[in-house]
Formats: structure tokens, C-alpha cells, sequence
């Protein structure tokens, strides 16, 4: 099978809709496709990988753990978004660890995510061939 | 207190449903008196039984469902609602020729006038949706 | 007669919440659940906005909804109060009447 | 039974989504219960009453007529937010002429669309003792 | 050409499901192909066979049926999303042990892949939803 | 690689409009649909944004649903085209890519 860039826009918060949660299975399907993957935070969708979620309050599954299995499955470019950041009052400290671990250089870990301003955003979503939204 | 609750949204898509069991729950654990839940427009999702989530997820049809039967809540599907979006106890299944029926215990199909005569006959009215 | 107006979306996201604010009256208050609890956190775009309501009306704030989206009490801007659902109920009775900013 | 003030509450566009054709539906039902009723216009529910919708195009049906039955039900307090209008380039020109008949005045049609201020139409929330919102 | 088309909501609650029946229709009647559909989120909710709406109102999911059976079209519910929502066929009601199953002619339940790979397959991917 | 940009939301309403302007290249192309084409006609407090967006980008809308809210084209901003669902698929073929802006 050919080799798409695929790009994943997140925009929108966890836990008050269900798209950050059905959005992240589709997202681990696709590494069985071995395409080119990349994930976009951007506005609201930040909240998605925040650290320290607590969901014992709210009776939902906390699923934020997920994301940090993505580095297994060789999805490591998750492009996040610095003004959607400020906007919210967040900086990149609270956002979780998310690393891949690279096997040509001895497997060491190396961050996941990209942080970039709205024009790099920008730059990054003209590239992609096919972008699914949520 | 009376209170009457309506759901606007299915269940998983949004969080209404999830923080309106949460609230009727918390209702009922104060002592209060809950007169009726009325499950609006896509709400009406919130009464099937054919639902099968991951296992490690919640199953709120069943919770509303359970919690109705424990408390003897009367939880309302709103019938036109329900008819469009698939909606079906045995009775409107048959009356509209269809083969299946799939709404779960503990809820009643009935009409509109019912959130009003909630909202005319409770102190409280709170409304859950998008 | 005080309302309590309940908002569940993300400022950032929709309007509905400054719709509340622009309408709800002084002595009324505003409890933000769901997605809306992001509003609740210092340094934000919409906290002077918020704060400017706080000023005649009392603002507060689900707890778990604040929890689950990563964003701890100890960020909360001044004078926001952190509820449960029995606290949720509570608002309810205190106050005569609500509205929901959907 | 007893009555009660009723508002309800429509601040979003028909069409794009089903709450303002359902919310409709619950406003006819409540006539019967004889309750002292009103509805709110404001934000993007303000066009839900705009002259000429033309649903052709769309494969939905056009329920804008409904809202001219309104008044034989007695149902004639219909508030209109300016600023909202406003902010959308549009005037009260723009919209429905909704009316009622005044049987104490010879059955004189009245107007049933009150416009309001954003400070008018927050006086109006707060006497209200029930408020459904879609 | 050849089109994915994905659809995140069901249908009436939101006009996704109406502006992609429209757009499909449109595709075809240019002679491109539509490789697949696929309903995710509520989205599913569109392969209910127990819809009954006013009849002076439109049948979504029976004009995705006739429009699926008339084109030889894939339609795709996703069943993780399927299962949350409770829209079944007949195996899958079978194996979950549930007395009813609601889906209707035309649409298969599938994984995840099939979008996938509809975005691979396809020259264009297009999303419609809320 | 042009793309085109999908609308759904009304600009009035969610962020999601802006947030499209604010990532859409020059010689991109923007598709207002369902009840973003409410953003289409002149004078609203949208309408400054969205000229500024048309110095670079072309901006289309979906004929239908600007008419089932009430708007007549001759109300439109200069230089918005309007398309039917033909001129929709159209625009899908004739850019790369496309980008739902939900």
C-alpha cells in the first residue's frame, strides 16, 4: 500500500464530547497502516494531553495514558500549538511527557511533541493529503 | 425539593448524559424527590438496549435504566423524537409495522406535554445538553 | 429572584459563555461544568472577563470537571469555589430559578 | 393547575442543527397547558425567524411558517435581542411579521415580536420561574 | 475521481448527515466514484432501520439505504461505535447475546482500518460532522 | 498543494471559523457550509475578518443554505461565490486536499 501523510486535527476538549476519545482509536489503527501520521493540538484540543487528569469526579474512563503509548507505535509528531497554550493559561510544563524511543540512535527517548507557533501550525496542515477532524 | 431533569444529547457524544445521572444521583442522595427525567432530541438515544460498550467503560442506558428501577424514576423518551432517530418500544414497533423494538427497561415513551407538566409540576427544572 | 445559570461549554471554544455573563443579573450565580470548567484557571483570556463578573456575582466551578481535564484547584482564580455534585444540588435549591447556557 | 412563567430560550440556527424545529415543537405543546409563556431570540437563535428561508437547496423542510400559528395559540411574547441582531448585519425588517389577534380589541393583529435590549432581555430572563434552553 | 466521505454525527440532531447525502449524490451524478462511506461518533445512528419521522419530513436512513442499494455503495458503521450506541446487525446482536438487532439494508459494521484505508484508496477524504 | 477549507459553524456562535482563517494559506480556497454561510453578507462583525481573509484566499458558500436562513445572495460580500453542491464537488477536485474545520 502506498504512503500518505495523514494528520489528525484535534480541536476539541476532553470528556465533554467523545471525539478527543474515538479520535485517539483511529489514530492507533492507522500505525498498522505504516503511514505517514501526524497529530495536530490546537485551541481546545490541548486539553487533550494535559498532565494530572482525574476523572474519578466525572464517572468516565481517563484515557489520557493512551497518548503515551502512541511513541510505541511510531507516532511521534504531535505538532501542539503555543498560542492555543497561552490562550488557555497553559504552558508547555503541563502538558504530559509524551516520548518515542529511536532505534538508530540506541533507542533513546526523544519528545514527541512539537511545539509550534500558528504559522509553523499552518505550514504543518498544508502538507498533509488527507486530514481528519473530529 | 421536586425536581425534573431534562437530557438533551445521547449518551458518549457529549458529556450531558454522564452529568445528568451524576446530579440525578446526587438529588436523590439528599433526600430530594425527583418527579421526572425527560429525554429530549437526541436524549432519546439514552433509552436503548442494545448498547454494548468496551468493558471498561461506563453503559449509561443501563445505569439511567438500573437507577429508574431502584428509585422508581419515571424516565420519558419524548415520542416524535424517539420515532426519528430509532427509537422503539414493543407497543410503537407494532403499531408502525416494524420488525424489532429495542428500548430498555425502566423508560416509557410518551409525549411533549410531559416536560411541561414536569416543569409546571416541580420546583426545579434543569436542563442537561450541548 | 437569584438564578443560577449553569454553562458547560469551553469560552475559547463558543460564545455561550460570554452570553451568560452579558445577561445573568448581580446576585446571581454562575456555576461552570463540563468543558466549561477550563474557564475557572488564573491567566487565561477570559479571566478578566470572568473576573469582572465576580465583582456582584458568585462564581463556582464543578470539581471533577476541573480534575479531569488536568487543571488542579490550586489554579482557580480568587474567589471561585469548588463544588460537588451535592454542591451542584445545593446551588439548585438555593437559588429560585436556573438557566442553561446550551 | 397552576401557572407558571415559562421561557424559552433559542440561541441557535435553524437548520445547521434540530433544536430550534424541536424546540418549536415543545413551545405548540405548551399552549395547552395554559402556562404564561415566552420565548427569547437571542445570539444565533435570532435566525430562526428571518423572512424568506428557502429550504429547497437543502432537502429539509421549512418550518418557518410555524412560527406565524404562534399567536393563535396565544402565544404572542416573542423577545428579540437587538444587539444580536446587530452583530449579524441584520435589522427587524429582516424578520417574520409575527402577530396576534387581541379578541379584547376587536380582534385587532397586534405584533408578537417584542424588541428588547441585551439589558431589556436580561430583566426578562430573571422574572422567569421556568427556563428550557435546547 | 475517487471520494472517502466520513460522517461524525447522526442524522436530524445535526445537518452533517443531510450536507454529506447531498454531497454523495452530487459526486455520483458527476460520474466520480464514492469508494466508501464511513459513519463514526453518532454517525452511526444514520444505519437505523427503526426510524419512523412525520411523514412530511425526510427519511435519512432510508435515503442512505436506497441511495447505497441504487449505487452499489460501501457503507461503513464503525463498530466500536456501533457497539457504545447500540446499533447491531444480526451477528453481532447474536454474539453480544441481545434479542434484537436494528440495522438497516445497505450498511455494513466494520473496524476503524476501513477509513484508513479509505483515506489511502481515495483521491479526496472529506468529513462532514458538528 | 492548495486546499480546501469546509466551514460548518456559524462564526457568531464557535471559534472554529476563526481558527480556519487563522491557518489557511494564500491561494487556499474556504467553503462556508450549513450555518457558517450566515458569515456570507454584508455588515455583520464577522465581515471585516473575512475581507481581509479574500485579499489572498477565495471564499465560496453553499447557495442553499444561505437561503434557509432567510439571506438573499444580492446581500453577500463582493467577491463570495455561490455554489450548489455541484460547485462544492467541484472545489473538492479542483484542490489537493481539504480540511473540515469541525
Amino acid at each position: 500500500m502506498s504512503t500518505k501523510k495523514f494528520m489528525f486535527v484535534n480541536r476539541k476538549a476532553p470528556y465533554g464530547t467523545v471525539y478527543a476519545l474515538e479520535s485517539l482509536e483511529v489514530v492507533l489503527i492507522s500505525a498498522a497502516f505504516e503511514q505517514d501520521v501526524s497529530l495536530a493540538f490546537l485551541d481546545d484540543g490541548v486539553y487533550q494531553i494535559t498532565k494530572g487528569q482525574n476523572t474519578e469526579g466525572i464517572g468516565q474512563k481517563n484515557f489520557s495514558s493512551t497518548y503515551k503509548a502512541l511513541g510505541d507505535y511510531e507516532i511521534k509528531k504531535l505538532y501542539v500549538e503555543k498560542e492555543s497554550l497561552e490562550e488557555r493559561g497553559l504552558t508547555p510544563d503541563d502538558l504530559m511527557d509524551l516520548v518515542w524511543e529511536d532505534e538508530d540512535d540506541d533507542w533513546a527517548e526523544k519528545p514527541s511533541i512539537i511545539l509550534v507557533d500558528r504559522a509553523e501550525m499552518a505550514d504543518v496542515m498544508a502538507e498533509q493529503e488527507v486530514t481528519l477532524s473530529f | 425539593m421536586k425536581f425534573t431533569i431534562m437530557i438533551n444529547e445521547g449518551p458518549y457524544q457529549h458529556q450531558s448524559s454522564d452529568s445528568a445521572l451524576q446530579f440525578a444521583r446526587a438529588v436523590l442522595a439528599q433526600g430530594h424527590e425527583i418527579f421526572r427525567v425527560f429525554f429530549y432530541h437526541d436524549g432519546v438515544y439514552n433509552g436503548t438496549r442494545l448498547s454494548v460498550p468496551p468493558a471498561d467503560d461506563r453503559q449509561l442506558q443501563k445505569e439511567w435504566s438500573e437507577l429508574a428501577i431502584e428509585h422508581n424514576l419515571d424516565l420519558v423518551l419524548c415520542i416524535a423524537a424517539a420515532q426519528r432517530r430509532g427509537i422503539m418500544d414493543a407497543d410503537e414497533a407494532k403499531r408502525q409495522g416494524l420488525d424489532a423494538d429495542n428500548i430498555i427497561e425502566g423508560f416509557r415513551i410518551s409525549g411533549l406535554g410531559q416536560l411541561i407538566e414536569g416543569g409546571i409540576q416541580s420546583d426545579r427544572t434543569i436542563v442537561f445538553g450541548d | 429572584m437569584a438564578m443560577l445559570h449553569i454553562v458547560n461549554k469551553s469560552p475559547f471554544e463558543r460564545v455561550s459563555f460570554r452570553s451568560c455573563l452579558n445577561h445573568a443579573k448581580p446576585g446571581d450565580s454562575i456555576l461552570m461544568i463540563e468543558d466549561a470548567a477550563v474557564a475557572a484557571i488564573e491567566g487565561t483570556s477570559f479571566t478578566e472577563k470572568l473576573k469582572e463578573a465576580m465583582t456582584d456575582k458568585s462564581v463556582y466551578v464543578l470539581g471533577g470537571d476541573l480534575a479531569a481535564r488536568g487543571l488542579s484547584e490550586d489554579r482557580m482564580i480568587d474567589g471561585i469555589k469548588s463544588v460537588d455534585y451535592a454542591g451542584f444540588v445545593d446551588l439548585t435549591v438555593e437559588n429560585e430559578t436556573t438557566q442553561s447556557w446550551l
